[in-house]
């Protein structure tokens, strides 16, 4: 178990360490690849948590698809002169007192919260053929959801067009 | 294989969002067919779509009364179509529809007259419906991104305007900010209980102690979500700055439709998955409400900006409505139900003189813009005197009736501090929006422009203001059609 | 080091969830602040599948698929206003987006 | 004839407004035209209100011309109007000045005329409603509706500082009335609690026990409410203002109509829904106290104004002390009296604003030192003028003497100190008011722009005659309007003191004293001790 | 005809006479008003007089008749916990006491009326006046014949607002109109009393009917209706509060002299004969109570001696003719007051009769002189008149001569009772009323010297004017002439030989008084014929006594008189200046309250009075100006305080909408903080 453990605690440090280098980086292109260290951390993790599919989805999607998003924006809009400038607003300082004091209200419910926890049903026992379960998933219980985010994606598509284009 | 699963009242009950979303991709083609002078069709399409959504909704509920149901499920528990529902899904359908009878003109005085306009409304009105009757975290919280994304976009329509891009920049990143957290404490619900229904999370969250600091993280941070989607204090202050700068229409739409939608969403999530946790949520809720109020009344009244007056005195609503869920009791219930009726109605109303104030050259959401209003157009001036009255609470009109039963839920539950605060914030109320009055029937023209009316316009005001009316001068009806959503939650 | 438990995946999550908040209140690039909601997002999904993968149930992780259509419906609608508003402004400084106010 | 039997009182009710949507299809150029129709209407408001005077039975206690028409059933409030003899008056009052003031105003105004007419006669709808309505609901809408109208006129049509003015009024009202809305809520559910029924129904109500605290509570909403309305001492400053920027109608209808809505909210809800608490030595106490300081609070006010009409305005104040004083004396004398005097005040300082009105419309200022020896070219003006300031004064054969004489006699049988200081009040009335008169009409008639001014014309005369003539019918026979209060007022005192009509000790029996005249204060308390624990005891015993 | 059934009718005559002045008045000839409203009045008086003629042959001498209820009030409990009925009826009583006043007010007020016919002639508004005039009469006749206490308030008020009016008849003179205000803001502090007197009454008898409380007053008497004597004295001084002002005793006689701005015969009809009498007649026809209330009878006593010689010490040094008589006036009133005082109250109606026909009398000759001067009124600036108006003059010289209580003249008898029961009530007041009687007849007499007599001193313009008066105010003038003559024979006494018919008459109002009287009197007064001649006989020595002193001072050394006045100059310029009562009033009252922003208007020596008026003006004017600042700064700044608030917290809340979309997140996140640190602070 000991291994299982290490993979967590290494993933965890890919993670943090990419968000956090993601929000402090200086360059927008830098951030967004700090992005994508900390979106395959999350993708080790859950294949970890042996939800391969997910993974896949964490890849492909957000790797391959929001983060190019991202970085092509970010070559559209002027990169070089907002490098040069201040990256934090002013309030900077007060921010992250007021998360720090949040943090650790969190830290302390949820380490209160630890033993209240019920993991009664935390078999541990494999998911098998994930890919399926996720489709019948996908496909019978929420079908409906299913339906909704491919209108919601229409929706996205025609407003970044919309929003991005000169001239309709 | 698939009645294995599903059955015909599946596909009966979502009729009405598959025609809006048939109708919203027909205006999105039509629209390539249509040159610049005809876009006006887009509307009467959007229009029709509407009214055959009403159609099926009225079939649907024909339907449900020769059953003998007061409830319907469907898609394996993720939408239950209960009075609640149905209420919600009239007042989208109602606020939809008037949204765009003053649209376009409006678009075309702004140069931004598109199908896609009319096609994402569509589209967001089926976000709304979802987020009535879903009774599934996945369905709502998809519901609720189709909404927001919805009215990001639309927010951020005059592209070529400053205001409006930055009001949906805003809008944007608050929200899915806000959207965040929601879906933190969504997760949290989940993890839980193992489920993503409502109903069973409900039943989970009463089996846990009380107390439990993940029940009170996962409070927190959904209330916090909801709030913010509805403009409560301190989670409010995208409200003036979202609504000055969408386009006018967009403003009334969003003061109304979405914000009810909203409205909807804090309802169910806290009378069925949070209801057990009342005492937890409770003085959260009183605290949230007098801020709300207060924030909101006070600082509509140095406003000079009519567009971001009436945001501050949309959140000032919010307080009002959020008192009664303090409450909580039937009374208060149906004065949630009746208080969003009406204020669909005035709110709408006054919106639709704004949206009239824009002309040719005259942006028209400064308060001044209105001035003389009743020497250039009387009826439009009374009309809003109305609405203003009612918003204010000023009985006969409808607004009263929503105030009336806050008021009494809140004796009714000896809350006689909060009823007191509230009913005096009514005349603090009044006194800003006799500010647009006093400018509308004291002062004379500063132009000549006359207030641009088009036909919609002319049934937009009629409507409203008829329904303003009768809501407070007969209001048994639509007393009892309030009741059937409280019976429908308190089952 | 201490034994995993779900509790430090609750842990890890919240804090993945905090540095996408400390990016979204403190970043001056609202492209950033944007990929900061992204984090945000990731820490759910964290949650999420960590969940699943407790009770043995998929819907977790479909609930997870949805949050990430969602985020990428988003992120798509928000870099469209981003360009938008480049456009006319030429600044995607989010404390110099403040024309109106008070 | 029997239809309109039944609905006499939706058809005087209903005139006024019908009238008024009638004028807005009327062109807005036809001046007169609108005028012609808008007397017109007013006259058949009053007219179709006379044969209330001849059908009302004043041998009957309980309310006459009752109609009931279900409203809102959910919530049990119901379109149900009745009079009684107390609304009777307020009603006729209410009519009759109604008239009178949109006859005022002929020449007065000329800008804006559709619009002025229209909210006075809204206005008057309003202000029947209030005094007709059974139904608390009901009620409220109607006291809330004329809020609106008088705001416009106010606003619209007054002096220089009208929007303060105007929003001042609707602010103050509205602060009282929203408490208001919250003691009828209260005391609508906990009758609901009680009997199970949802009802506004007033009859219903004023029968209601409510647990003293309670009452107190409630008492203290309504006071707020009626207080600001009435005005009584603290709450009284937006009356000045109000009525200085009002125009002449809007003074006459507000001062004559609008203030009487406070004490008659006092008399038809304070009092017998919660008569623990009116009872309340302390509240009793309190009461009298703050009428007291109105009372001489306004005399002196009034007479170091410069403004006529603000003097006029803080005459008002005044008087409408006196008006409390007999309401919370609790006995026959001092609440006939009482209501009697909301009469007269109506009637003498309608006029006085019609005679301030009349001189304004010829000089536009209202500046006292303007004005001296007037009576040179106004001989007419400066009798009906002296008239009225008698009637007000208190000049015996007048009204204003009948209704303070009858409330201090009431005042005096609960404690004597308290007929003293409103005596006091009497001395200060004839000092302003004479001293006002003798300013104006009196003295050498020195501003060159007063030696051309015309006398009262024949309409200003007929604005003034009909109250006149009331004053002194009153003055000289008040019987009939005794009578109309006398069964009402009974039936207010058994509910607010069940023991004042028992059968008392024999004569000769006590030695009057004349520390006996804080004997009766110290009954009151007893009396109220005794109601109070043989409720308790019935609440126990159930 | 049946004149006892129709004296309701008495008042009505005048009433329609000024109803068709106000209305008609206008359009109507001056020679008809000057007959239609002295011929009301005439009518009032033929009426008043068959109907006193068929009183007296009623055997209980009191006729009552009720129009209608006129104040059905409610039910409440008296004092002792009776219940009774408020109630005042419009109803009218004759008795021989109403009959007295009747009688004077039409007989007197027909001649005044004649006389005003030709002094009026000249004026503007002739109409008006008349119209006022029999208003008067209406509210005098109706206070004379009412049979209840509040009717004889009607009256009471009515006459005050005759005499404002009437007074302020000359408008535009500014010291006419304040006179007239003064007045009636005067007489309303004394009815503020008798208002609250009838309150008193009304809770202790449970009526204000005279019959009523007059005879629960005898059962008080008897022993068989327990009232605290307390009760009775606040009630009766209250009463006489009512009656201090309109008979305008000290303190508040102080309107009366203004009064003589008004038209000298309203100063005749109103301010000497009739309406100051109101308050005797009030006392008078109170009498039952106020012998029940032995300390209020002391202090009516007390005020009207004190009054008289007050008011007679003020008549000697004033140099207005008119003033002179109203000071005449005030005093002879103190004369009344005490007589009822002294439970003379027989004496005291028996004084008002006459004086009535003396001081108007009096009046109407002053008026004449006036009128013949053109309207000259300063003694100073006449004399030697007595060739050039001689009917006048003559008649001046009855008058006089009955005032200062000249053997056989009308004021003969009735001052001499009034001396005479003085004396056997208290040694003390007889003193007071003694001296007073030299005074009299020093200041009245200094007046007929002055304007009769000597060498003329008029202005040579005027002088060219003099001329008798027309013969309708001659005519007057004689009638009244024969009047003080003859008007006191009726109560001739009986130590002189007559039978007092006059004390008789009035036996059934004041017999009861009477017996009360008698038997609260510890000692049986020594009746002795000796002591009254005695009495008589100083009490003619001290009239001769002041009429040489003012001839003496007048007419044969007049530097005396002037170096009287040099060395008392302090007393003199008091005794001038009214002893400043006047000043005092209106420092405190008038210009305190009323002319707050008050300009210099000290007339008098700052040293002479003191810091306390000037600070009890002060204060007053101080809590008029306080009750406005109060208004403007605590009750309404109280309200814009709170406007205020909310406009300004409007702002720093305003200032919270930075603009800035990451404020706004902040604001999230804090709002979630206060939510978690409100679970974790539970």
């Amino acid at each position: 178990m000991v291994l299982h453990d290490l993979f967590f605690y290494i993933l965890a440090a890919i993670i943090l360490g990419g968000g956090i280098l993601t929000i402090t980086r200086r360059n927008a292109v830098h951030s967004a690849i700090f992005l994508v260290m900390t979106l395959i951390g999350v993708a080790g993790l859950f294949l970890h948590l042996q939800a391969e599919f997910l993974a896949a989805v964490q890849v492909f999607l957000y790797i391959g698809g929001i983060t190019v998003l991202f970085l092509f924006v970010i070559m559209l809009v002027n990169l070089d002169e907002a490098a040069k400038q201040r990256q934090f607003n002013r309030q900077w300082g007060l921010a992250l007192g007021c998360v720090l004091l949040l943090v650790a209200e969190l830290g302390y419910f949820l380490y209160q919260g630890k033993d209240s926890f019920s993991f009664a049903e935390s078999s541990g026992a494999l998911l098998q053929n994930n890919t399926q379960e996720i489709a019948m998933s996908l496909y019978r219980d929420y079908l409906l959801p299913f339906e909704i985010a491919s209108l919601l994606l229409l929706v996205a598509i025609v407003g970044a067009v919309v929003m991005a284009k000169k001239q309709i | 294989m698939f009645s294995e699963y599903f059955s015909a009242v599946d596909f009966l009950l979502l009729k009405p969002a598959i025609l809006l979303t048939i109708f919203g991709i027909g205006v999105m083609l039509t629209d390539l067919l249509l040159d610049e002078r005809q876009k006006h069709f887009n509307a009467v399409t959007a229009l029709v779509g509407i009214g055959f959504a009403a159609v099926q909704m009225l079939r649907i509920q024909s339907q449900m009364r020769e059953a003998g149901v007061s409830e319907v499920e469907a898609f394996r528990g993720a939408i239950v179509l209960d009075g609640l529902g149905i209420f919600f899904i009239w007042l989208f359908l109602i606020s939809t529809a008037i949204t765009i009878l003053i649209s376009f003109r409006y678009l075309e005085i702004e140069n931004e007259h598109h199908g896609e306009y009319y096609a994402i409304m569509l589209f967001a009105t089926v976000g709304m419906i979802f987020l009535a009757i879903g009774m599934d975290l996945i369905t709502l919280f998809i519901g609720l991104e189709l909404m927001a994304v919805s009215i990001y976009i639309l927010a951020g329509f005059l592209r070529g305007d400053r205001r409006s891009n930055e009001a949906a920049m805003k809008y944007l990143l608050l929200g899915a900010f806000s959207s965040g957290i929601l879906i933190y404490g969504m997760s949290l619900l989940y993890g839980m209980s193992n489920s993503t229904n409502l109903r069973e999370i409900g039943s989970a969250l009463s089996q846990r102690p009380l107390g439990d600091p993940l029940v009170i993280m996962a409070v927190v941070t959904i209330a916090a979500g909801l709030f913010f989607k509805i403009g409560a204090v301190p989670f409010h202050q995208w409200v003036p700055d979202v609504y000055e700068g969408a386009p006018h229409s967009i403003t009334a739409f969003m003061s109304v439709g979405p914000k009810v939608a909203a409205f909807a969403l804090l309802l169910r999530m806290f009378l069925e998955p949070l209801g057990s946790l009342r005492e937890q949520w409770e003085p959260l809720l009183i605290g949230v409400a007098v801020a709300t109020m207060t924030l909101g009344n006070l600082a509509a009244i140095s406003q000079s900006n009519i567009k971001r007056l009436l945001g501050y005195s949309a959140i000032s609503h919010v307080g009002y409505i959020l008192l009664g869920l303090v409450s909580g009791n039937e009374t208060g219930l149906k004065g949630i139900a009746i208080y969003l009726l009406v204020y669909v109605f005035m709110n709408l109303g006054i919106f639709t003189v704004v949206v009239a104030m824009r002309r040719r050259d005259l942006v028209g959401d400064e308060i001044n813009d209105m001035a003389g209003l009743m020497h250039k157009n009387p009826a439009m001036a009374i009309l809003s005197l109305i609405f203003l009255l009612s918003l204010a609470g000023i009985p006969p009109t409808a607004g009263f009736l929503g105030k009336y039963f806050i008021f009494l839920s809140l004796l009714e539950t000896g809350h006689y501090t909060l009823a007191v605060i509230a009913v005096l914030y009514v005349a603090v109320a009044i006194y800003y929006y006799f500010r647009i009055v006093v400018v509308m029937f004291m002062q004379a023209p500063l132009d000549q422009e006359l207030p641009s009316i088009s036909m919609g316009i002319r049934w937009a005001l009629g409507i409203t203001a008829a329904m303003t009316l009768l809501i407070g001068l007969y209001p048994e009806p639509f007393i009892q059609l309030a009741s059937g959503p409280v019976l429908a939650i308190l089952r | 080091m201490p034994p995993v438990t779900p509790v430090h995946y609750l842990f890890l999550s919240t804090a993945l969830f905090t540095i996408g908040v400390i990016g979204v209140l403190t970043r001056r690039n609202v492209i950033i602040i944007l990929i900061s909601i992204e984090l945000i997002f990731n820490a759910v999904n964290i949650n999420l599948v960590f969940f699943s993968s407790l009770f043995a149930s998929v819907s977790g992780q479909t609930f997870a698929i949805f949050v990430i259509v969602a985020a990428a419906a988003e992120a798509a609608v928000g870099l469209g206003i981003i360009i938008a508003l480049y456009r006319n402004k030429e600044t995607v400084n989010a404390d110099e987006i403040d024309l109106m106010k008070w | 004839m029997t239809w309109i039997h039944d609905h006499i009182l939706t058809v005087v009710l209903f005139v006024p407004l019908a009238g008024a949507i009638l004028l807005m299809f009327l062109p807005k150029e036809n001046k007169n035209g609108v005028r012609w129709a808008a007397n017109l209407t007013a006259f058949l408001g009053f007219l179709v209100s006379v044969p209330l005077v001849f059908w009302f039975d004043s041998s009957v206690g309980e309310f006459q011309f009752v109609e009931k028409v279900e409203w809102i059933p959910s919530i049990g409030a119901n379109y149900s109007l009745g009079l009684d003899g107390i609304s009777l008056l307020l009603v006729m009052l209410t009519t009759v000045l109604g008239f009178i003031a949109i006859l005022s105003s002929w020449t007065s105004v000329n800008e804006r005329l559709k619009e002025y007419y229209f909210f006075l006669l809204l206005l008057q709808t309003g202000m029947l409603g209030v005094f007709m309505t059974l139904d608390f609901f009901l009620f409220y809408v109607f006291w809330e509706v004329m809020l609106v109208p008088m705001y416009f006129l106010i606003g619209i049509w007054g002096g220089a500082r009208k929007l303060y003015a105007a929003i001042k009024f609707f602010l103050y009202t509205l602060v009282g009335s929203v408490l208001m809305l919250l003691g009828i809520l209260a005391i609508y559910f906990t009758n609901r609690d009680q009997t199970g029924e949802a009802t506004f129904d007033i009859v219903t109500l004023q029968n209601l026990n409510l647990p003293e605290n309670l009452q107190l509570w409630i008492f203290f909403a309504f006071f707020v409410a009626f207080a600001i309305k009435v005005p009584m001492f603290p709450f009284h400053t937006w009356l000045p203002d109000a009525h200085v920027e009002a125009p002449t109608a809007g003074s006459v209808i507000l001062a004559g109509v609008l203030l009487k809505m406070g004490t008659y909210g006092f008399v038809r809800f304070s009092l017998p829904m919660l008569p623990d608490a009116s009872s309340h030595p302390a509240v009793v106490k309190f009461m009298m106290t703050l009428s007291i300081v109105a009372i001489i609070y306004g005399g002196l006010v009034s007479l170091m104004q410069k403004d006529w009409k603000k003097l006029v305005a803080y005459s008002s104040v005044s008087h409408m002390g006196f008006i409390t004083l007999g309401i919370f004396a609790l006995n026959p004398n001092g609440l006939s009296g009482g209501i009697l005097q909301q009469i007269n005040h109506g009637i003498s300082t309608g006029a006085l604003f019609l005679i301030v009105g009349i001189i304004y419309e010829r000089r536009h200022t209202r500046e006292i030192s303007e004005f001296g020896g007037l009576s040179n070219v106004m001989p007419v003006y400066a009798t009906l003028f002296l008239i009225v300031a008698m009637s007000s004064l208190g000049l015996p054969t007048l009204n204003g003497f009948i209704g303070e004489f009858v409330i201090l006699q009431g005042a005096f049988e609960e404690n004597w100190v308290w007929a003293a200081f409103g005596v006091t009040g009497i001395i200060l009335a004839a000092a302003y008011l004479l001293w006002l008169y003798q300013r104006t009409m009196f003295g050498p008639l020195d501003n060159p722009k007063n030696k051309n001014l015309k006398d009262v014309n024949f309409r200003e005369m007929m604005t003034l005659a009909p109250l006149i003539i009331l004053a002194f019918w009153i003055g000289l026979y008040p019987k009939p309007f005794f009578r109309i209060l006398e069964q009402p007022v009974a039936k207010i005192v058994e509910r607010v003191r069940p023991a004042y009509y028992a059968a008392h000790p024999d004569a000769f029996g006590a030695p009057a004293r004349l520390n006996a005249a804080a004997q009766p204060a110290a009954s009151l308390e007893t009396e109220a001790a005794a109601v109070r624990s043989a409720k308790k005891r019935a609440r126990a015993s159930r | 005809m049946n004149f006892l059934e129709s004296i309701w009718m008495i008042p009505l005559f005048p009433l329609g006479g000024a109803l068709v002045m106000l209305f008609f008045g206008k359009r109507l000839p001056n020679k008809l008003v000057s007959l239609i409203c002295p011929g009301t009045v005439l009518v009032s008086f033929l009426v008043a007089l068959g109907a006193v003629w068929q009183l007296a042959s009623l055997a209980e001498r009191r006729f009552e008749t009720v129009l209608y209820t006129w104040v059905p009030g409610a039910l409440f409990h008296m004092t002792n916990g009776q219940e009774s009925q408020l109630q005042a009826d419009w109803g009218f009583l004759l008795d021989p006491l109403s009959a007295v006043m009747v009688l004077v007010v039409t007989g007197v007020g027909f001649l005044i009326h004649v006389y005003s016919v030709g002094y009026m002639a000249h004026e503007d508004g002739f109409y008006r006046f008349f119209g006022y005039m029999n208003l008067f009469m209406f509210s005098m006749l109706t206070l004379v014949l009412a049979n209840n206490y509040l009717l004889l308030f009607v009256g009471w008020e009515g006459v005050g607002l005759c005499s404002y009016l009437l007074i302020g008849f000359y408008f535009h003179k500014k010291s006419a109109s304040d006179a007239g205000k003064k007045a009636f803001i005067v007489n309303r502090i004394g009815d503020a009393g008798f208002i609250l007197g009838m309150f008193f009454m009304l809770a202790t008898f449970g009526s204000v009917n005279f019959g009523k409380v007059n005879e629960a007053a005898v059962e008080v008497a008897n022993g068989n209706f327990a009232v605290e004597g307390s009760v009775l004295m606040v009630m009766t001084l209250l009463l006489f509060v009512g009656a201090v002002g309109k008979s305008a005793q000290f303190p508040l006689h102080i309107w009366l002299p203004d009064a003589m701005e008004g038209p000298t015969p309203v100063s005749a009809l109103i301010h000497a004969a009739t309406m100051v009498t109101a308050g005797v007649y009030m006392v008078a026809r109170s009498n039952m109570l106020f012998v029940l209330a032995p300390t209020t009878m002391a202090i009516v006593a007390g005020v009207g001696a004190f009054t008289a010689i007050f008011a007679a010490t003020i008549g000697l040094a004033q140099n207005d003719i008119k003033r002179v008589l109203a000071y005449s006036t005030v005093s002879q009133l103190g004369y009344m007051v005490m007589a009822c005082g002294v439970g003379a109250f027989g004496a005291g109606v028996f004084h008002l009769s006459t004086h009535a026909y003396f001081k108007a009398l009096l009046f109407l000759g002053a008026g004449s002189v006036i009128h013949s001067l053109s309207g000259e009124q300063d003694m100073r600036k006449m004399g030697g008149l007595r060739h050039k108006i001689p009917i006048t003059y003559w008649t001046f010289l009855f008058a006089s001569l009955a005032i200062i209580g000249t053997p056989l003249f009308s004021g003969f008898f009735s001052k001499d009772e009034i001396l005479w029961l003085a004396f056997s009530s208290s040694p003390v007041l007889w003193v007071v009323a003694f001296v007073t009687a030299g005074l009299t007849a020093l200041y009245i007499w200094r007046l007929v010297f002055l304007t009769f007599f000597g060498e003329s001193r008029l202005d040579p313009e005027v002088a060219s004017h003099v001329h008798e008066s027309p013969r309708s105010m001659t005519i007057p003038l004689m009638a009244l002439a024969g009047l003080s003559l003859a008007g006191g024979w009726i109560g001739w006494p009986q130590f002189l030989g007559g039978s007092n018919r006059f004390e008789h008459w009035l036996e059934p109002v004041f017999g009861h008084a009477a017996e009360v009287m008698a038997a609260g009197a510890a000692h049986e007064a020594m009746h002795s014929v000796f002591q009254e001649w005695l009495l008589m006989g100083l009490s003619v020595g001290i009239a001769a006594s002041g009429v040489y002193a003012a001839y003496y001072f007048v007419i044969k050394r007049r530097e005396a008189a002037d170096r009287l006045v040099q060395a008392t100059g302090g007393v003199h310029r008091v005794l001038q200046n009214k002893y400043y009562v006047d000043e005092v009033f209106n420092a405190v009252f008038v210009d305190g309250l009323a002319k707050g922003g008050g300009t210099a208007l000290w007339k008098f020596d700052a040293s002479v009075i003191d810091g306390g008026v000037n600070g009890a003006a002060w204060l007053t004017r101080f809590t008029s100006t306080l009750s406005i600042w109060w208004d403007t700064w605590v009750v309404d700044g109280a309200v814009r305080l709170s406007a205020f608030m909310v406009k300004v917290t409007s702002y720093p809340v305003r200032l919270l909408q930075t603009g800035l979309l990451q404020a706004y997140a902040l604001f999230i996140v804090l709002g979630v903080l206060i939510f978690f640190s409100y679970y974790l602070l539970r």
